[in-house]
């Protein structure tokens, strides 16, 4: 008989951990605080339906060549949890490592890309430089020809990088938690924090308060409205980044392509959709609406790369909250100013990438009081003492 | 980016002419605490509504201004010169 | 002598160039008349940049005839009806104010030869016409 | 008149889309779906639907029951191999059972597995053939309207609208989608064969039109519009029941334009679904075609229809039917998409069957049909779990599905829309989101209200790629000398939207034309266009104080006549730009135009002005930054600052190496001397009879001087300098080899050997932060970095080895990852490849041994943090 993915649940009066925002990094860090930790009494909050934040919203794509050696291993831990996701949760994630591309148009990104390779290669991360020939070779699609306003210069090759499904993580994940008795509260919107003596006592819902041994924040775009509930100011702006989708074509395109001096990404899913990105809008915003001038970017860019799909029609297009921190680095760890108060946000753009291993060692430091190496330098305090990280420079287009 | 923003020099344009500036906040004096430069520099209210903000018309009249805007709608409720 | 951002273009146009205040100006292109007659049917640009003040950042355009309107909305959001504001015209800030002819447009110099090429291709359902001086004193006498 | 399809013939008459003439020739089946590939015949007849998907003229994925037939147009199916008819992956219908919806969640949960499967998957997926690399493009236009009034939808409650709100004196504008011309007496603009796909934030409408002019596929307007009228009506959406998909099953809608607009008899007997009792309106349309109408029955009623290819019956609870035509009378769906994108909320109506909007936000009103649907629908909403009974046209999804899914537990119609894929394809949720409602509403026992609607998505109906990314003018930015450039051969760079000369090709290979140009920098004489400098002039009492506030050293104390260098950092000390300031002498003074008189004297003159007044250069990509940022600290502050932007006004260009100043004196009377023009200062002169602002500055290392003048004047002066250099051998040079003198100068260049993270102290540039001013911006975090430990230093290196890093490449120290190179080339001076890097502070000393990587493999390097090139500067003061 059909088994039900998870159930619903009544909300108790106190649990050990009370997570904010049931997404990819708060059902992460549930599963293994349940799996590696024995903790069970975990409460999972959200105000929307399961994934509906960013989780839902990313264009999934996965990598680990990242600029940075705090960087760089992170997600090169991340990228090997999704390798194993399917098997582990007996659920297929649908983690197609079809390869990476991310090209350079300009003398500057091909530096940057360089960089890249470079400190890939040094720490063991596949990804090398290649040029327009054998560009072309992979993606006999693209336009590598000297028409365009800037033409490809070379591309980093990243092959273990690629796409997921990403409500499947959500599912695969929350069916686990279920199966661990973690509870999933959807529709159960956080309304305040009562902290007492540095301590967060009690989170208030709109389904009642619940008393918390440890409180995670996990919300993404709105890190700030929950942090500021427990008195934790950050450096964080929340912007919206946008996507789109089109109609079906027959698959041509197996590669992951991320344009930095474009501003666009471009994959192509296996029901034959073109999922196309943008870079942020460059303002604040909540607001979650999705406007036309970057729809026009996406498709302008996206045409530079491929002309020939003029006649392809977009078919939505959708916006998430991203939380930006001025070095485009995370922020996790526990609060300076309330000690049972944990944060795992500021993921920006990058934060789908980041899930497994950002739950692993944010279960970790919440069970364990010790910060797991591989997120020491994005401490909260990293601000306040000077040590921003680097990530920022190679950051004009994320995914 | 389209909502609209009422530049006070050349009135109603789409947001997409202007540049974002962020949120509007007071500079400390030199010799204050340490705290309240760490504070200006790094951390954001990152309001989620009503904020005071930064605009410069980028391809209008080359001005900054201040608005007041919900983040949350991205509606406009005035614009000003400031003091 | 002074150049014009669009000198190097009336040259390939095979535009007749005079000398007027130290500038190198474009006289016409083929027929002074024909050029008015088209501008008058439809629509045309004419490069003005001679007519700037000193240490100008800005390249003058006219745009004129009925198409005016149908060509440069094809390029700007700014709304016609003022009589002057600064918008983007073909994705660069420019200055755009009216005139009895139609519209001048004042496009930063290095930009010129972009935005020229694009009121041309936005004008080629209206066949645009580019005129040079003598067919813009017809016009406006 | 005919079409080709697949290469066949098919006349067309007059009014005939592409479908209704294949129609008419006979073919029934249009499509094969998308999972099982099951014939897809005319359902919708108003491009709603998945069904007649075509590939058109090389485009994939048209629907053709909206596309107008012209005579010579190419038409292939698509997504049926090898046709229509006999489509061999059809087999997929038989193993329906290994594929119950989500089947790949739960299978190949192995990734070797699931990477098999996936190939696999990927042979068989999508619809229509992607266009080759080399397609011909077409040509997309946007353009721009503002409207007191934007009706969309020109039915008679739109045009009603339209009409009143012209006779109120609004401007008004009418977007349709069929082709109609405007009235000659109308008092609104009608855009006809155009749709709105999109409501955005300050009412702005997306509307696509299709062929506006001759020359253009589509164009995108941009309607800005104080006030929004949505009159869209309502669409119709299928009845379900097993076999509901088969070709010769059509909503009444698609059955009233085959016979109104086309003149088509769709079949030759018929059953009705319809709720009406009694005689219905569209058996009356039937009968007059001299179409049998066998029977009309209510969709409870319904068990299944019969055929293969073909309806040729449909079994109800009243008996069977053989018929080859099936007119659903389906649900009424007030077309709501545009009012939910803004805002408005769609609340269930039993009483309407239907979703309505309500709580329209201000300024957009709804007027006829989608304010109020008609009662049309089947009364029984929902069919029971069957796996042909389909649901979702577009992905296959049928209602077995739903019911399985909703048992999972993905029970919120947010979930279901995600697990199932239903109403994600290309009808946009159009054919099947109310009925997955439906289901999902009876399946949980929660009322249809509570199951809610998917959020509605812009842009619905879709939009092409081509209309998006419109006529795609990618400015570009010219210098005054960029023909010259090209006359003397520039290989080109670009730099943000401008054009610069990399170098020129003299030479057989690139390394020896920049060597060239190197080499007679260092021992002659050069010329760089250095035009796309951002250039700036401050005017006004304050504009030292400005300068003191916002740049870290000190300016309100530069004398007139003298030069320095600027480098700006915002709070948190990270560097932003440099160049340099320089204060134009007072007056006239030194400015010689060999004109006694002074009739010439000051106009025009460049940056010549009080003595408050200021030259300022910024690097070229940071120029809007820069002004930009100077703007903002002047904002409200009340100072007497006037910032003018310069940049585009003057051409400018370095004229450098031992010759220069036998070059250019013989354009100028100005006093060149070291005496009279000594090194870091600036001057007011006419060069080749033009009036310019005069540097002398050396980035390259040579004496030299930079040369701002008017742009107009640009080639002139450019070629006056090269007629004035021919004997010296002058030889224009490119920004490589500028980056090769610097390098050996050991100058920064901002964004190149700095990035994001980079503060004046780490990149050794510690006196250019005056402490001693009271304020400026990024001193309280510079002073913290001053007497923090620096975690990395921009040091030099020489190679040990006879060999060039690449820009970029790491350094490693015992093997570690401990920075990267910025910038490294073969030096001439020194005979050896030289570069400035990043490394970590152990690694910084003076003569400290570290590894490149060069092609991947460590080559042993030492660091020096000495000026490779005439480390006192000597030559520069020459």
């Amino acid at each position: 008989m059909t088994e039900r993915m998870w159930r619903p649940r009544s909300l108790q009066s106190s649990y050990d951990v009370v997570i904010i925002g049931a997404g990819i990094h708060g059902l992460a860090t549930a599963y293994y605080l349940g799996k590696r930790h024995g903790v069970k009494k975990i409460a999972l909050l959200d105000k929307g339906y399961l994934g509906s934040g960013n989780s839902g919203r990313n264009t999934a794509i996965l990598r680990s060549n990242y600029r940075t050696p705090e960087g760089i291993p992170f997600y090169d831990a991340s990228v090997k949890l999704y390798e194993q996701m399917s098997q582990e949760l007996g659920w297929n994630v649908l983690f197609s490592q079809c390869g990476h591309l991310t090209l350079a148009h300009t003398d500057s990104s091909l530096i940057g890309l360089r960089v890249r390779a470079e400190n890939n290669q040094v720490l063991g991360v596949d990804s090398k430089l290649i040029f327009p020939d054998e560009i072309k070779r992979m993606v006999p699609a693209i336009d590598i020809s000297s028409r365009a306003r800037f033409p490809i210069m070379a591309a980093l090759y990243h092959p273990p990088g690629g796409v997921i499904r990403h409500d499947a993580v959500v599912w695969g994940y929350a069916r686990a938690c279920d199966r661990m008795d973690i509870e999933i509260h959807p529709y159960t919107e956080v309304t305040g924090i009562r902290v007492e003596k540095g301590r967060a006592l009690c989170v208030a819902t709109t389904r009642g308060n619940v008393a918390a041994g440890a409180v995670l924040n996990v919300t993404a775009g709105w890190a700030s409205t929950i942090s500021k509930m427990a008195g934790v100011p950050l450096p964080i702006v929340s912007h919206q980044l946008q996507a789109c989708v089109t109609e079906p074509l027959k698959p041509f395109l197996d590669k992951v392509i991320v344009s930095a001096t474009l501003h666009v990404y471009v994959n192509q899913t296996d029901k034959g959709e073109l999922v196309l990105g943008a870079e942020i809008d460059p303002y604040q915003s909540y607001s979650m609406r999705s406007t036309l001038p970057t729809l026009e970017q996406i498709a302008g860019h996206t045409l530079d790369l491929f002309p020939q799909l003029h006649g392809l029609r977009v078919l939505r297009q959708w916006a998430g909250v991203c939380d930006m921190t001025p070095d485009y680095a995370p922020i996790i760890g526990r609060a300076e100013e309330v000690e049972n108060f944990y944060m795992d946000v500021g993921w920006g753009t990058y934060g789908f990438k980041a899930g497994p291993i950002a739950g692993q060692c944010t279960a970790e430091l919440i069970a364990t009081g010790k910060t797991p190496a591989l997120i020491q330098a994005f401490s909260p305090g990293r601000f306040r003492a000077g040590r921003l990280v680097g990530e920022k420079a190679a950051a004009a287009v994320s995914s | 980016m389209s909502f609209l923003l009422a530049c006070p020099e050349c009135g109603e344009r789409s947001a997409y002419e202007f540049r974002f500036g962020g949120e509007v906040k007071s500079r400390p004096q030199q010799g204050d605490s340490e705290e309240a430069w760490f504070q200006y520099i790094y951390t954001k209210t990152n309001e989620a509504g009503e904020q005071e903000e930064w605009w410069f018309h980028r391809n209008g009249c080359r001005k900054w201004f201040q608005a007041l805007r919900d983040t949350r709608t991205n509606t406009v409720i005035a614009t000003w010169y400031p003091e | 002598m002074k150049r014009s951002a669009l000198h190097r273009w009336h040259e390939k146009a095979g535009a007749t160039l005079a000398e007027e205040n130290g500038w190198y100006v474009p006289l016409r292109y083929s027929n002074a008349e024909q050029e008015a007659g088209a501008v008058r049917g439809s629509v045309g640009i004419c490069d003005l940049s001679h007519l700037h003040e000193p240490l100008s950042p800005y390249a003058r355009f006219l745009i004129a005839g009925p198409n005016t309107r149908a060509v440069l909305s094809k390029l700007t959001s700014l709304n016609l009806d003022l009589t002057k504001a600064y918008g983007s015209v073909a994705h660069v800030r420019s200055l755009v104010t009216r005139h009895e002819l139609g519209f001048l447009l004042m496009i930063p110099r290095d930009y010129a030869e972009s935005v020229w090429e694009s009121l041309l291709h936005a004008g080629e359902e209206f066949h645009i016409t580019v005129f040079g001086l003598e067919a813009s004193r017809r016009l406006e006498a | 008149m005919d079409i080709r399809f697949n290469g066949k013939a098919i006349p067309i008459q007059e009014g005939d889309t592409v479908a209704s003439a294949l129609y008419r020739a006979g073919q029934r089946i249009f499509t094969r779906s998308f999972k099982y590939h099951r014939p897809r015949g005319l359902l919708c007849c108003s491009g709603h639907c998945p069904n007649c998907l075509m590939n058109v003229d090389g485009i994939p994925n048209v629907r053709t029951c909206i596309t107008p037939a012209r005579a010579g147009m190419a038409v292939k199916h698509q997504n049926a191999r090898p046709s229509l008819d006999f489509d061999y992956l059809a087999i997929a219908q038989q193993f329906d059972w290994m594929m119950p919806v989500g089947w790949y969640y739960k299978n190949f949960t192995n990734p070797r597995m699931w990477h098999l499967a996936e190939a696999q998957i990927r042979k068989v997926a999508g619809l229509g053939d992607p266009p080759p690399p080399d397609a011909p493009e077409a040509v997309y236009e946007h353009a721009h309207m503002q409207a007191g009034v934007a009706v969309i939808g020109a039915g008679p409650a739109g045009l009603n609208a339209a009409r009143e709100a012209a006779s109120q004196g609004e401007r008004v504008v009418v977007v349709d989608d069929q082709p109609r011309t405007t009235p000659g007496d109308s008092s609104y603009t009608l855009l006809s064969r155009s749709y709105c796909f999109g409501l955005y934030e300050g009412n702005l409408l997306g509307v696509l039109q299709s062929e506006p002019h001759s020359g253009a596929r589509e164009r995108l307007v941009h309607i800005r519009a104080k006030r929004i009228v949505v009159a869209t009506g309502a669409y119709e959406a299928p009845l379900t029941f097993k076999n509901n998909d088969l070709p010769g099953i059509m909503l009444s809608t698609a059955v009233w334009r085959l016979i109104h607009r086309h003149g088509i008899q769709p079949g030759t007997s018929a059953v009705i679904i319809s709720n009406e009792t009694g005689d219905s309106a569209i058996a009356a349309e039937l009968r007059n075609v001299g179409i049998a109408v066998v029977a009309t029955v209510p969709p409870s009623d319904v068990l299944e229809a019969t055929g293969s290819k073909h309806v040729t019956g449909l079994r109800t609870r009243r008996g069977a039917f053989a018929c080859d035509l099936v007119v659903m009378c389906g649900h009424r769906i007030p077309d709501a998409g545009l009012l939910s994108q803004a805002g408005a909320k769609l609340e269930w109506s039993a009483e309407a069957g239907a979703f309505v909007p309500t709580e329209l936000p201000p300024n957009i009103t709804a007027v006829g049909d989608v304010a109020h649907a008609l009662v049309r629908a089947a009364s029984t909403l929902v069919s029971m779990p069957n796996k042909r009974t389909f649901v979702c046209f577009c992905n296959d999804v049928t209602s077995q599905d739903i019911c399985d899914s909703v048992a999972e537990g993905f029970d919120h119609i947010e979930l279901l829309k995600r697990y199932t894929t239903t109403t994600m394809g290309p009808c946009q949720g159009r054919m099947c989101q109310l009925q997955a409602i439906g289901i999902c509403a009876r399946e949980t026992g929660r009322a249809i209200q509570e199951t809610g609607v998917t959020t509605s998505r812009p842009p619905n109906p879709g939009v092409t790629l081509g209309a998006l990314g419109g006529a795609r003018h990618h400015p570009i930015r010219r210098t005054p000398m960029h023909y010259q450039h090209e006359e003397l051969g520039a290989v080109w760079m670009d730099m943000g939207d401008w054009k610069r000369p990399r170098y020129y090709k003299s030479a057989q290979t690139e390394r020896e034309s920049i060597l060239r140009e190197y080499h007679a920098v260092r021992q002659a004489v050069g010329v760089i266009d250095v035009s796309t400098l951002g250039k700036l002039s401050l005017k006004g009492r304050d504009s030292g104080k400005l300068l003191d506030k916002v740049y870290t050293n000190r300016f309100s104390d530069l004398k007139p006549g003298r030069v320095r260098y600027a480098v700006l950092c915002d709070e948190a000390g990270i560097i932003l730009d440099d160049g340099t300031i320089s204060r134009p002498l007072a007056d006239a003074r030194g400015y010689n135009t060999g004109d006694p008189g002074g009739t010439r004297s000051v106009a025009p003159s460049v940056s010549a002005g009080t003595i408050d007044d200021f030259f300022i250069t910024t690097t070229t990509g940071n120029l809007d930054f820069v002004e930009q940022w100077l703007e903002w600290w002047l904002a409200g502050a009340g100072w007497d600052v006037q910032i003018n932007n310069l940049t585009s006004a003057l051409a400018a260009v370095n004229l450098a190496g031992p010759k220069a100043r036998e070059v250019l004196s013989a354009l100028t009377s100005c006093g060149l001397s070291n005496a009279e023009f000594p090194y870091m200062a600036c001057r007011n002169a006419e060069v080749a009879g033009v009036p310019a602002l005069l540097m002398r500055i050396g980035f390259v290392g040579e004496t030299g001087w930079e040369i701002h003048y008017p742009a107009e004047s640009g080639e002139h002066l450019w070629s006056a300098l090269m007629d004035a250099g021919r004997p010296f051998g002058i030889c224009p040079f490119g920004v490589e080899a500028q980056r090769l003198l610097r390098l050996e100068k050991r100058h920064v260049i901002v964004g190149v050997d700095t990035d994001a993270l980079t503060s004046p102290y780490e990149a050794g540039m510690a006196w250019v932060v005056k402490h001693d001013k009271a304020d400026f911006i990024g001193k309280f975090a510079l002073g913290k970095l001053e007497s923090a430990q620096a975690q990395q230093s921009l040091v030099g290196f020489t190679m040990n080895a006879n060999q060039i890093p690449e820009d970029g490449a790491a350094i490693l120290v015992n093997g570690a990852l401990a920075g990267r190179v910025t910038s490294a080339r073969y030096s001439p001076a020194v005979e050896k490849a030289i570069g400035l890097a990043w490394v970590t502070a152990g690694a910084a000393a003076e003569g400290a041994q570290i590894e490149i990587r060069v092609a991947g493999a460590p080559v042993r390097a030492t660091v020096t943090q000495r000026v490779f090139y005439d480390p006192d500067g000597a030559r520069l003061r020459m």
